[in-house]
């Protein structure tokens, strides 16, 4: 019975909000709108008190067992409260409780200012460095679909910088016999033929590209290939997956809304 | 000669297993090097299409237009969007463009405040609060304000930041939701962001709308941009310093008309002198990968 | 022949009834949102009763959902906690939602192998829920016993501050088996990296497009947009849920078909052969 | 006085997360559990200020709490469900919060359906159209993203098996989507960067005399202590 309730919401709200976009009945409309996301926003923030309890009950406990690394718990402890103490209780500006969280000169903007933005921002700066040695590692010639994969990354990251538009034509050229060569290297069985072929093309064709006059084709523009590939190639595959995440986010919430989905509710 | 031939493949493979932490330390000076002496590299940029679209989409706005400004970025994306904001503010003031910011994002109504700041206290426009631009607070809620912008902007807003009640500002006089305004203009570097203004506001009441973005963004929002639903976009630092080029030239050529003070030179902004810290440093994960692929390319050949 | 009389009649009166009633009980503007929506639904709804009455359906697999079991044994075998982030969004994105739905079965899979199950969540109400989830998976293997109230905590809601306390567990609890299943913001690389540093078997999904490539390069198996989403219906394995996957199918085909319409017709449309533009079909706005 | 401080706090805590770069040790231990307090108490007192306080109690209580709302009554129920989700604290009627659970899942649900469908499919396909006026490479490029999407579909089939040429079909796909990862993962180092120089032209800042050289300084004492530590424990009697 207990269950009951719950499943019977589901199926009633989920419908009510998927065919009020249709009927036209201004309130409903209205609650479709504006106040249901509102409802969601309210009782999630009831939900913060839980949270909050857990994440106190977690720590002190850490702390009265003398867990491991339990000194850290206080700091997290003291953290916490001391954030709580100038969110509501000490206020330190003359603007009254509520707006003087955003108000240069409170004790709680302070902490913002000083402390939490800073470790935000680096903790997303560390990206940086981890951006570097996740391609590192993983951008390898390994097979055709991974050589995709480091060829658009590295047209990409070249091309979107100045940097891309100072390189000439002969050098992506050669760029691109490498890469053509570093494909259908598994075709070649002697080692010395994939090299001195590699070489001759290398010498060869830029020769035949000047003597054909095709130099300034798009292609060997890094900058223009970059624009392209984002354009087309990549437009084609994010619509792919956009199209496919809508179909798979409409399968489920059909699957929620008729009731079928119910381990979300624990069963 | 063949020794030293053995003695580089060695080292090449061995570059295969490196302390991830070198890799690290020569990322950081990449970017670190040119921060502190920016004159050492100097590298001209070169316009992409989409940020031309932007410029043209702007420019093609009337004295007396209004645009929504949104802001969705915070401290940490600030290098990458804040420029984007100056430079559009600058485009859009030097118009005689009335300008109205609304922050989505806690950290937003900082930085519109910094972004106005900073165009201000340039004196490169003659430019008041309330007459020339209004800055709206920060409502919590996401899509749902966006929605309520569409809408009913005034069930939402009720004052400025100042406190100043809307029914007593001037310049917004007759605008009560989205429809109202002739240009959205968002900046954004993440959820909510450009598309939550497409799927909740612009798309529905046809209201122009451009944006400027995160590189990471960026491919999510193409799609948006290939079908028009965003009319171009700026693509991070780049899409930035591009953007900042076109505003500087603009300014630079502009008859001087009422809204802007003849007397005051303008400066360029600070993306560009950035750009060369981002250049080198995506040279240098080129040059990783590359050595990175000839080290998994020997290997392979070793094992098999 | 009874069923597809239904699913022919059924759909086509609703549209009839919504396009010929002569009240104005419906909204102007958003009519063919409307015909779609009711297509879809009896579509997927009736590959869900052809399934149920019994007709087999073939499942592709999918590398990462079986790699799910592996990942469980392999840290029960070297007795390690399995760690399973769901994310950092809260239950209105759908990301979250599936992601608690695979929570219940490796759940379910840790209370067969006696492993240990650690859930550090972003947001209150998803640990609320993550913790009925758990339970409940825990209680239908009949291993209640095995159940800790603190296997799911909370962390904090701050992406970053997550996302900090999270490397920490990984660094210090040294996890042989991860989890990222939910909606990912810019944190997946740091998590991803930090797991791949410490050697643990890691199995992504996720829904944010943005966000696959981190997890296609850092991790062992991804799940990848769509996938991600039919991962609590491969693991459940009931013909309902099955069926509703060969549903979804049909409805990209349809979707395939309908592209390749919309192309054909705007050519035609270009070459002045026929006079319709198919852009006028897609007014898919409510008009207030 | 307090500018200055919070500088060297703004110093300090910056480096202890990068010194997480070298490995984990304890300045980035305590700069992390530091986050993770300030931030729980930050999302948590913005939350009651910025939502309940001006969202439920600006309603019920207009006059008093001066939110700029008018009397809503409607919003006693996410009152009620609020409170159920407290019941969780409660052995006996935690089922009461399902019920608050039931109302999100189900709502978002029903939403999403209609916005997905809406915005990300329908507008998709409709995007799908080519435009003749343009030039025949633009024709081109239509084609190819038509070929791409197709393809990219196909690889998400679930009911057929992938061999013949679906299997090849779908193959195809994947190289589309290869390429859209790599090009994101490109578009990503980009924005990545730009935030480390973000970070950086603050450290920059912060190396100046009228902050008493707060980076210089606080970098090198902490690489002191980290040396130092690494230092102690390679020293400690190591048994074999």
């Amino acid at each position: 019975m207990k269950r009951q309730i719950a499943y019977f919401l589901v199926i009633f709200i989920g419908f009510l909000t998927l065919i009020g976009h249709f009927i036209n009945y201004p309130p409903l409309n209205d609650f479709i709108d504006n106040d249901a996301t509102q409802w969601f926003d309210i009782i999630s923030g009831f939900a913060a008190f839980l949270g909050v309890i857990n994440l106190l009950q977690l720590h002190l406990n850490k702390v009265a067992n003398k867990r491991k690394h339990y000194q850290y718990s206080i700091i997290t402890l003291f953290g916490f409260i001391i954030m709580i103490i100038f969110g509501f209780i000490y206020n330190g500006s003359n603007v009254p409780m509520g707006p003087h969280l955003k108000e240069q000169g409170s004790a709680f903007y302070w902490m913002f200012q000083n402390i939490y933005l800073p470790l935000g921002a680096t903790m997303f700066a560390l990206l940086a460095f981890f951006v570097a040695s996740a391609s590192y590692r993983a951008f390898k010639i390994r097979n055709f679909e991974a050589t995709l994969l480091l060829v658009s990354g590295i047209f990409l990251m070249l091309g979107r910088v100045p940097v891309g538009q100072l390189i000439p034509w002969w050098l992506s050229l050669e760029i691109y016999i490498c890469l053509i060569f570093a494909i259908t290297a598994g075709l070649f069985t002697n080692k010395k033929t994939l090299f001195y072929t590699l070489l001759i093309s290398m010498i060869i064709f830029p020769f035949i590209i000047l003597q054909l006059n095709l130099y300034q084709l798009a292609v060997f523009k890094i900058p223009d290939l970059q624009e392209w590939i984002m354009d087309v190639p990549a437009t084609a595959g994010s619509r792919a997956i956009m199209i496919g995440i809508a179909l798979g986010t409409i399968a489920q919430s059909y699957r929620i809304i008729t009731g079928r989905e119910r381990s979300i509710l624990g069963d | 000669m063949t020794k030293i031939f053995t003695n580089i493949k060695k080292y090449l493979i061995d570059l295969g297993k490196l302390d991830r932490r070198f890799i690290f330390i020569l990322i950081g000076l990449s970017v670190l090097i040119p921060l502190i002496k920016p004159n050492w590299i100097n590298i001209p940029i070169k316009t992409t299409n989409n940020s031309q679209i932007v410029f043209n989409e702007l420019n093609r706005l009337n004295e007396g237009d209004r645009v929504l400004v949104s802001f969705e970025y915070g401290a940490s994306t600030k290098p990458e969007i804040h420029p984007m904001s100056v430079a559009v503010l600058q485009h859009l003031f030097s118009k005689g463009v009335k300008v109205y910011t609304v922050p989505l994002w806690p950290e937003g109504l900082m930085m519109a405040k910094y972004a106005i700041q900073e165009v201000v206290d340039s004196k490169l426009f003659n430019i008041k609060e309330h007459v020339d631009y209004v800055s709206l607070p920060y409502k919590a809620g996401g899509e749902i304000i966006i929605r309520g912008i569409a809408t009913d902007l005034r069930s939402i807003f009720t004052q400025d930041v100042n406190n100043i009640l809307l029914n007593e500002i001037p310049m917004m006089e007759g605008v009560n939701r989205v429809s109202d305004f002739d240009f959205v203009f968002d900046l954004s570097a993440g959820v909510p962001g450009n598309a939550e203004w497409v799927q909740f506001a612009c798309d529905e009441y046809n209201v122009p709308l451009s944006s400027g973005c995160t590189s990471i963004m960026v491919t999510d929002a193409i799609p948006y941009v290939e079908s028009g639903q965003i009319r171009g976009i700026l693509a991070g630092m780049p899409g930035a310093a591009e953007y900042e080029q076109m505003v500087f030239n603009h300014l630079n050529s502009l008859e001087k008309n009422k809204y802007m003070n003849s007397n005051i030179a303008v400066v360029p902004g600070k993306a560009t002198s950035r750009m060369s810290a981002q250049s080198i440093a995506h040279v240098l994960m080129v040059v990783f990968i590359i050595l990175g692929n000839i080290s998994y390319y020997l290997l392979r050949r070793r094992t098999e | 022949m009874k069923k597809s009389i239904k699913y022919t009649l059924l759909p086509s009166l609703m549209i009839l009834f919504y396009f010929f009633i002569p009240l104005p009980i419906f909204l102007v503007g958003n009519e063919t949102t409307f015909v779609c929506v009711i297509l879809l639904c009896f579509v997927v709804e009736y590959f869900i009763e052809s399934a149920k009455s019994g007709e087999p359906i073939y499942m592709r697999p999918i590398a990462a959902i079986k790699a799910m079991e592996e990942a469980v044994g392999r840290a029960t075998e070297m007795g390690t906690p399995v760690l399973y982030v769901p994310g950092i969004s809260s239950l209105d994105q759908i990301d979250t939602i599936s992601g608690l739905t695979i929570l219940g079965h490796v759940a379910g899979m840790t209370a067969e192998y006696e492993a240990n199950l650690h859930v550090p969540v972003c947001v209150p109400i998803v640990m609320e829920t993550a913790k009925e989830t758990c339970k409940e998976s825990y209680l239908k293997k009949g291993r209640p016993d095995l159940y800790r109230n603190d296997m799911v905590h909370y962390v904090t809601d701050d992406q970053f501050a997550y996302a900090a306390g999270v490397n920490g567990i990984m660094l210090r609890e040294k996890p042989a088996a991860v989890f990222f299943q939910g909606k990912f913001y810019a944190e997946s690389l740091i998590l991803a990296e930090t797991g791949n540093s410490i050697g643990a078997i890691q199995i992504a999904g996720t829904g944010s497009s943005s966000q696959i490539p981190f997890f296609v390069t850092a991790c062992d198996y991804t799940l990848i947009g769509e996938e991600f989403y039919a991962a609590s219906a491969y693991l459940s394995g009931s013909p309902e849920m099955l069926g509703s996957i060969k549903g979804q199918d049909y409805v990209k085909v349809g979707c395939m078909i309908a592209i390749v319409i919309v192309f054909i017709s705007s050519m035609l449309n270009g070459y002045g052969i026929i006079d319709f533009n198919i852009e006028t079909l897609f007014r898919t706005n409510v008009v207030k | 006085m307090y500018e200055l401080i919070g500088v060297w706090c703004i110093v300090l805590l910056t480096l202890s997360i990068f010194s997480y770069l070298y490995g984990d040790n304890p300045f980035y231990k305590a700069a992390e559990h530091i986050f993770v307090g300030v931030s729980a108490g930050y999302i948590f007192t913005i939350t009651f200020w910025d939502t309940i306080w001006p969202n439920l109690f600006g309603r019920l209580f207009p006059d008093y709490v001066g939110a700029g709302f008018s009397f809503d009554l409607t919003y006693i129920f996410p009152l009620i469900l609020g409170v159920f989700m407290l019941f969780r604290l409660s052995k006996k009627y935690d089922w009461l919060s399902r019920i608050s659970i039931a109302y999100i899942v189900g709502m978002m649900a029903g939403l999403k359906f209609y916005v997905f469908l809406n915005s990300n499919l329908l507008t998709q396909i409709k995007s799908s159209t080519v435009n003749l006026s343009g030039t025949y490479f633009s024709i081109f490029n239509d084609i190819i993203i038509l070929i791409g999407v197709i393809c990219g579909l196909v690889y998400f089939f679930f009911s057929k098996e992938h061999t013949g040429t679906l299997g090849k079909i779908s193959r195809i796909g994947v190289y589309f989507l290869m390429i859209k990862f790599g090009a994101s993962f490109g578009f990503a180092v980009m924005g990545r960067i730009s935030l480390l120089i973000g970070r950086f032209e603050e450290l920059i800042e912060f190396s100046k005399p009228e902050y008493y050289y707060s980076t210089p300084l606080t970098l090198f004492i902490m690489i002191k202590l980290i040396g130092y530590w690494a230092y102690k424990d390679n020293t400690k009697p190591l048994q074999k």
